[in-house]
């Protein structure tokens, strides 16, 4: 793999009854797919708490990935519908922090789907290949102040 | 309950299913240097009788409060090396696994990357280890009834038994 | 025994914390007799050079008020910061941010275009702006450069209590007085008001239904509330359950949602994140568009979570400009 | 496996190693069977389940001995589902002789929307089905039990149910109301009386104001309950508007006097000419003569004012006193040129019989279209033949006189329609200044009537509603005044005869809960609602062949005169008739198995009963469906006669089968060569992709059935032999040592396009026969496919009520396919046989003990360990936002009142950990999974 690529970090949350058992089988099955993605299990996508995904972010994350049961199947009845509901308005949010919407992905992944787990951290990788480094975490401008010069044009 | 802790990290070859594409012995040294990490060890099986017994001695002897094993999914595992943990006095839920072969070794072919993720979900188990408290189990009472849903053969032959 | 010195100072500030100390009325009375203001640029005046005139720590306390925006205010807080035993951030700009605060959720180019380009009232087709050492009529003047992003104050200087509140409410501000003078202080870096949230002493929560359901998002602007049912269950954004009490329910009283300024209580790491997290679980939605469309109907999410709080949010400011 | 013949690969009988397992089950004291029961809903956890089970009414009790008498005289015939449809069962049906337990049950889909509709909710399919089998003595029963005029109905009934009937969305809705006719006229016909019923007086009296269709039914109701009933009638002679209203050349008055008379052999007394408030008949009067109750069913006897200029003039009579005196006193003053104001069967009536009583022209002024006429269609189209004109879109404005003060004309406005009124009928408004006028002498009013209330106004305990009807309940017809009820159209203004009959048995309900100190609340939860079972609203059955609607025999001679203008159906035309009804119910209620079970063990009223069944574990063997060929047209599933699916032809070879076992064509030959088509829809990306493990072996099953049975060449198309179990491999030996011809390709294509002379009148099997690399076209007398196994098709659905981890559509997800196949991820539930994945009967008996196992290992030890991974809830820093609480599907979380805090309920908490994240304060944390320990992995996953 060419080395000079951007290789995004992404930090997954997987909810332990679907997606990680889903990783599991991609995993005894081999399907190949990039290692940019570390997973955590939690017992629910409901588990995932906005603030996790902000935390993320601010210490370095490209992006970051909520796997969850489908709508309906999940094994505490609700828990992927709080997930559905949490998501979208934390995507206008992080809008406003100016991180694009597309680094945060909430997906599907049954326990039988080890091939769309796969293919659901391909996409995403590409996704943030496209959209580059976030690097939230950068420090600020080195002096953090404006050099005015810069704006001023010659009096 | 952070940084006093003595954490065990236990890399696990798997035969050749993890090592053949994450450099161990690396992901093992890069552990020890992690912060509250006492001792940190590969070996070719974990699960087996041997790797739990090193597990054991070790809590005893360099009295660790707490354990990482950096092996297979924890669907798999997590029972077994909890029992391992219990039979050295140590509360089974002060132990967190790292899953470097189903979702590392068998899914990346990069070796380089490969261990470098490896070490970043070790990094994040000890991290989240040394902020474990001590949970203990709860009993409760079985009813006797079962229930069979659905009457065919194999309904009929569960119900007689 | 002298009387201890007491400074007030205001850096990215409305004024509104030095009315806060107005406001204490006759109560004011008490305070001038226990103490010797030595500082108090709103009031009286009192210049740079007597402070920097002071020994260290020679003002028993501190209240710092607003934001720190400027180089000016940087180098006035380190210099009280030396000066004082105590320094105490008063009210939500020191301590959370504040409105000055919402600044970080653009660019200073942005703010400085609004100002000296776009504002309906200016003429300034050569985009002039103001220069850091500006000549005029031969005098060299200089002028505080704004920092890029807007700091609280515990960014720049060791606080040691906060005075949460836009503005804190004057019983407050008495019981911190009184408890600083007597010497019985709570732990240092704490914030002086109580730690449960507003909805434990808030009249309306008795009318919040067990099973809360938003069906869609209702604006102040364009809604009017009804005065005697929980503003949440209405469906406005109220930031109550996210937000420590202490000041009265005041914004309630005057049949307005909570918006947030006394800031997170202290299990929550990121006041903004953990109530979207609530009330977007209390939605209604049962697939992705009606979640799409749910969401959409929450206007300007940051600068409604964190309406006082930004630079203490976990992002702190946006990307751009950084 | 019930339905197997035999089982491979030892050929033993299906029914013979499995019933002696079924018996066992049912005799087993340990084992409570539960049939016709689904899982609803399951809470709890291993160990300590709660499982919400729904059995279905089965509408035949313990006592039924199995004996079958019912299914002689039930009328309904639908396809045997066990049978594959290939033969018949009755609506009561025992699935096979060897069921387990033993007895019937009656399959009840819903209510149909014919009884749904009718006011009285009479078993309309059930008397429909007793015609069209020749039961005409038990279909009039059906009718007697709630509707005690057959004849009178038959013939002026509005009929609703006929516009519901689904029958009418294929062709044309069944003659419900004139089958009822026939069979009332058939009785009278054959001279039979029928029986009234009999019952013991209860010694209470119930007083009925009025002898109309309202009064006589809730005469006839508490009659037949044992209450002693007299009914009032105003006039000289009872039916009321029945008798006034409607004329003879529609309800021919012999036959209304023989039905009301049937009613009074009842015990029923009428006293005429005795109106309320006359001597003797005050409330009071009634009170102090010992009646315990009084009904009043005033019926509407005053016309309604159009309220216009000349509406005194002599020549403008009301219908209600016209008809009164035509149907009464056989003759009233008529004029010339006759007009009739409004569109109702009042209008329509009042117009015919005007022709009958001299008028020379006859015309109908309404102010809406001949759509939005409320009268019955078929009287409408009578009238116009009898030369009625009909002016549409005016409305009378004034009456105007001539010069001797009588009327000449009358002055229409013209009329447009503009939006619909609550009624949903277009309201008419009027166009303005354009008139027309219509020379006529006489002009009679039907345009509505109301109740004659003056008495009872007086008396402050009744008040009248804004349409000046009397007040009453809606639900239990009470009125102001203890123990006065009220019914019929005094209360809900003019309606029809069979409205006004259950608003009269409504009435007659109500009473006698009244008496009986029942519970008055019955009337407004259950009345009219008594069953759960749906409606039959959604009945479609593509490809019925379409059958035309019989129609009414008109009377040759009876133009305009008196004489009855329709007649009945011949029995011919009511039993072909008859035999047009769906039986869409499944049981057409007819209930005359009731009477044929000397055990007394049907009840058609049993209701589903939902239990909640506390069970330590559970385990799911809901087993497989068989893949259904019409998915692949080639092959010529249901297009073809003799291409039989696999299930069918085990039903074909088993002795109790539709063809007790004899292997024959669909025309009776026995076939000269059969083919049998291996992986049909297995294997196959577009249909199964797994292959069913089972179907190679049941072919060669089948192939040896055939040998054996019939001696016909057997053509086995397969594409590769899979006799993977103990005695499989030596089984498909002595196969291919018995002859079978075995052709290794899968079938493309079955037709019956022959193209070589010997392939005429067969079946041909087109296939590549990979051995030998060439098509070959095989002509067969008999194709049988041999379908792959697919999961139910509610597998889905009992998977979510059950939280098994999801499965898209696919069979249940075992904890690990290779380390716990009969485990699943959730602890304490287990999986067995087929359900689990496609298996032949061996591995499901193995899977049923394993799963057994499982359960008794839970069982066994008592108790079982829960892993601390709830949540909980810090009392100082919760402030009772009550936000978490709308989180939780368990009903974990308790709001206390008095601290104003909410608490977890540990034992009901499953750990997901949704309430925590959606704690605004940061109050509730998870075991194992606490804020900080995930922060600190996102720290160390990031560095």
């Amino acid at each position: 793999m060419a080395t000079d690529q951007f290789e995004p970090r992404i930090v997954g949350f997987l909810c332990r009854w679907c997606s990680y058992t889903g990783a599991d089988l991609a995993g005894t099955s081999r399907i190949q797919y990039p290692p940019n993605m570390t997973p955590i299990r939690v017992m629910c996508s409901g588990r995932v708490d906005p603030t996790f995904v902000v935390q993320a972010f601010a210490e370095g994350a490209d992006g970051v990935m909520i796997a969850g049961c489908h709508p309906g199947d999940c094994h505490y009845d609700v828990g992927n519908y709080r997930a559905m509901r949490r998501v979208p308005m934390l995507k206008n949010l992080l809008e406003q922090f100016g991180i694009s919407p597309e680094r945060l992905m909430l997906t599907w992944v049954s326990a039988s789907e080890g091939r769309k787990f796969a293919a659901d951290v391909v996409t995403f990788t590409e996704t943030l290949r496209r959209l580059g480094p976030l690097n939230f975490a950068g420090e600020t401008k080195a002096t953090d102040e404006l050099n005015l010069k810069e704006t001023a044009p010659a009096v | 309950m952070n940084g006093t802790e003595r954490i065990g990290v236990y890399v696990c070859h798997c035969g050749t299913n993890i090592s053949h594409t994450v450099d161990v012995e690396a992901v093992a040294k890069y552990a020890a240097g992690l912060p509250g990490v006492a001792l940190a060890k590969e070996y070719k099986y974990m699960c087996s009788e041997p790797g739990q017994d090193m597990i054991q001695e070790d809590i005893k002897e360099h009295d660790l409060t707490r354990v990482v094993v950096a092996s297979c999914s924890p669907l798999m595992h997590e029972v077994t090396v909890r029992v391992a943990v219990w039979g050295a006095g140590m509360n089974p839920y002060v132990f967190q696994m790292s899953n470097i072969r189903e979702q590392c070794s068998w899914v990346h072919s990069d070796k380089r990357a490969a261990t470098e993720k490896a070490m970043r979900l070790v990094h994040g188990a000890v991290m989240r280890v040394s902020q474990h408290r001590e949970l203990f189990e709860k009993e409760v009472p079985v009813h006797p009834d079962v229930m069979v849903v659905g009457a065919g053969i194999a309904g009929i032959e569960a119900a007689l038994r | 025994m002298a009387k201890p010195k007491v400074a007030f100072y205001w850096c990215a500030s409305c004024g509104g914390c030095e009315e806060a100390v107005v406001d204490l009325a006759e109560d004011i009375l008490k305070v001038v007799e226990a103490v010797d203001i030595v500082l108090w640029p709103v009031a009286l005046d009192f210049k740079l050079k007597d402070v920097e005139a002071m020994a260290d720590g020679e003002i028993a306390v501190s209240f710092i008020n607003g934001a720190v925006r400027l180089s000016e205010q940087e180098e006035w807080v380190q210099l009280l910061r030396r000066k004082s035993g105590l320094v105490v951030a008063f009210g939500s700009c020191s301590h959370l941010g504040g409105i000055p605060g919402l600044a970080n959720l653009t660019t200073i180019e942005e703010i400085m275009a609004n100002k000296y380009d776009r504002a309906p009232t200016i003429d300034n087709p050569d985009g002039t702006r103001p220069l850091p050492r500006p000549v005029v009529d031969g005098y060299e003047l200089e002028l505080p450069t704004p920092w890029n992003t807007v700091k609280r104050l515990d960014e720049v200087i060791e606080v040691d209590y906060y005075l949460p509140g836009c503005a804190p409410p004057p019983e407050l501000i008495m019981t911190a007085v009184q408890a600083i003078l007597a010497g019985e202080l709570p732990p240092k870096g704490s914030v002086i008001s109580p730690e449960k949230t507003l909805c434990e002493s808030c009249p309306l929560n008795e009318s919040k239904p067990d099973e809360l359901v938003i069906t869609e998002f209702k604006r102040v602007a364009t809604s009017q509330p009804k005065p005697d049912e929980c503003y949440l269950a209405q469906g406005f954004v109220c930031m109550g359950p996210a937000t420590r009490s202490g000041c009265g329910e005041r914004c309630i009283h005057g049949n307005m949602p909570c918006r947030g300024c006394f800031g997170p209580p202290p299990g929550a790491r990121d006041q903004g994140t953990k109530l979207l997290s609530a009330i977007a679980s209390a939605g209604a939605a049962e697939n992705k568009d009606e979640a799409d469309l749910f969401a959409k109907g929450f206007v300007d999410p940051a600068g409604t979570l964190y309406r006082f709080s930004v630079p203490s949010s976990i992002l702190k400011r946006t990307l751009k400009g950084k | 496996m019930a339905m197997f013949d035999k089982t491979f690969p030892t050929l033993d009988c299906a029914a013979c190693i499995l019933t002696p397992k079924m018996v066992q089950v049912g005799q087993h004291p340990n084992i409570k069977l539960m049939t016709l029961s689904e899982v609803e809903a399951l809470s709890g956890y291993v160990g300590n389940f709660k499982v919400q089970v729904r059995q279905h009414a089965r509408y035949i009790t313990a006592d039924c001995t199995g004996c079958g008498e019912c299914v002689e005289v039930c009328p309904c015939e639908h396809p045997s589902e066990f049978e594959q449809g290939m033969n018949q069962r009755r609506a009561v049906y025992r699935a096979f002789p060897q069921a387990v337990p033993n007895w019937y049950s009656i399959e009840k889909r819903g209510v149909p929307m014919c009884e749904d509709t009718c006011p009285i909710h009479t078993r309309t399919q059930g008397y429909v089905n007793l015609i069209a089998h020749g039961d005409y003595a038990n279909a009039l029963k059906v009718i007697r039990d709630v509707n005690p005029f057959p004849a009178t109905l038959g013939r002026v009934c509005h009929h609703p149910c006929e516009s519901e009937c689904q029958r009418g969305f294929h062709d044309e809705p069944v003659a419900i109301c004139a089958l009822k006719r026939f069979v009332a006229d058939w009785e009278d016909e054959q001279g039979l009386a029928p029986e009234p019923f009999k019952t013991k007086p209860n010694g209470k009296k119930v007083a009925v104001i009025g002898s109309g269709p309202a009064g006589l039914t809730a005469a006839y109701d508490l009659a037949r309950k044992g209450y002693g009933v007299t009914i009032f009638e105003k006039y000289d002679k009872p039916g009321g508007l029945m008798r006034t209203g409607i004329p003879a050349f529609r309800l021919p008055r012999d036959v209304l006097d023989r039905e009301i008379n049937w009613i009074l052999d009842h015990g029923v007394e009428l006293k005429l000419n005795s109106p309320l408030g006359d001597v003797g008949v005050t409330l009071d009067d009634l009170e102090s003569k010992g009646y315990d109750a009084t009904i009043l069913a005033l019926g509407t006897t005053k016309g309604k004012a159009l309220g216009i200029e000349g509406e005194e003039l002599p020549g403008v009579v009301n219908c209600l006193e016209y008809l009164r005196n035509a149907n009464l006193r056989d003759e009233v003053e008529t004029g010339k040129r006759v007009s009739v104001v409004g569109g109702g069967n009042a209008a329509i009536d009042s117009a015919r019989t005007a022709l009958r009583y001299g008028a020379e022209e006859v015309t109908i002024i309404y102010r809406r279209t001949r759509d939005e006429m409320p009268a019955i269609g078929a009287e409408i189209i009578a009238a116009e033949h009898e030369g009625v004109k009909m002016h549409f879109l005016v409305n009378p404005v004034e009456m105007m006189d001539g010069v001797d003060g009588q009327l000449t004309k009358v002055r229409c406005q013209k009329m447009r329609l503009g939006e619909p009124d609550e009624s949903g009928r277009r309201r008419p408004v009027p166009i303005e200044g354009e008139f027309i006028e219509v020379e006529t002498d006489q002009c009679i009013l039907a345009i509505s009537q109301l109740p004659d209330l003056d008495f009872l106004v007086k008396d402050e305990d009744f008040d009248l509603t804004k349409w000046a009807t009397l007040k009453a309940d809606p639900h239990t017809c009470e009125t102001g005044h203890a123990g006065v009820f009220a019914c019929g159209d005094a209360v809900t203004g003019p309606s029809t005869v069979v409205e006004a009959m259950a608003s009269g048995r409504q009435a007659a309900t109500a009473v006698d809960i009244f008496l009986t100190d029942g519970d008055m609340d019955y009337m407004r939860r259950e009345y009219h609602r008594p069953t759960d079972l749906p409606k039959m609203d959604n009945v479609r059955q593509p490809g019925l062949p379409t059958v035309k609607r019989e129609e009414i025999p008109l009377n040759p001679d009876a133009g305009i005169t008196l004489k009855e203008v329709e007649l009945a159906f011949t029995e011919e035309q009511a039993v072909a008739e008859a035999k047009r009804c769906l039986v869409c119910a499944g049981c057409s209620d007819c209930r005359v198995c009731v009477d044929a079970c000397d055990k007394g063990a049907i009840d058609h009223l049993m209701q589903d009963e939902v239990s909640e069944i506390d069970v330590g574990a559970i385990i799911v063997a809901t087993g497989f469906e068989l893949f259904d060929s019409r998915e692949m047209p080639r092959y010529g599933y249901g297009r073809y006669d003799n291409v039989l699916s696999s299930l069918e032809f085990e039903r074909m070879c088993h002795a109790s089968g539709p063809t007790e076992g004899k292997i024959i064509t669909k025309d009776g030959r026995a076939p000269e060569a059969v083919a049998i088509l291996h992986c049909v829809g297995s294997r196959d990306e577009n249909h199964l992709e797994h292959c069913s493990r089972v179907c190679c072996m049941y072919s060669l099953k089948f192939a040896h059935l055939v040998l054996d049975h019939t001696g016909a060449e057997v053509y086995n198309f397969y594409i590769d032999m899979r006799a993977f179990g103990k005695g499989y491999e030596e089984f498909y030996k002595r196969l291919l040592n018995e002859g079978v011809h075995f052709i290794r390709g899968k079938a493309a294509e079955v037709t019956n396009v022959a193209e070589l002379p010997e392939e005429e009148g067969k079946l041909i099997v087109i296939g590549e026969d990979t051995l030998l690399g060439m098509n070959r076209r095989v002509p067969v007398d008999m194709v049988i496919l041999s379908g792959g196994l697919k999961p139910r098709a509610d597998a889905d659905e009992l998977a979510r009520r059950l939280h098994l981890s999801c499965m898209q559509g696919d069979f249940f997800l075992e904890k690990h396919p290779k380390l716990a196949p009969v485990d699943t991820a959730t602890d304490g539930i287990f999986l067995a046989g087929a359900c689990q994945g496609a298996k032949d009967i061996p591995d499901s008996v193995a899977q049923g003990a394993a799963a057994a196992a499982g359960a008794l290992v839970l069982v066994d030890r008592g108790k079982v360990v829960l892993e601390p991974i709830t949540s909980s809830i810090d009392d100082e820093v919760c402030s009772g936002c009550k936000l978490c609480l709308q989180n939780c599907p368990y009903d974990a979380i308790e709001f206390d009142t008095e601290k104003k805090i909410s608490k977890i309920v540990e034992e009901l908490c499953k750990g997901c950990g949704t309430c925590v994240a959606g704690c605004p304060s940061g109050a509730a944390t998870q075991q194992g999974f606490e804020d900080d320990q995930i922060f600190a992995e996102i720290t160390g996953n990031l560095s």
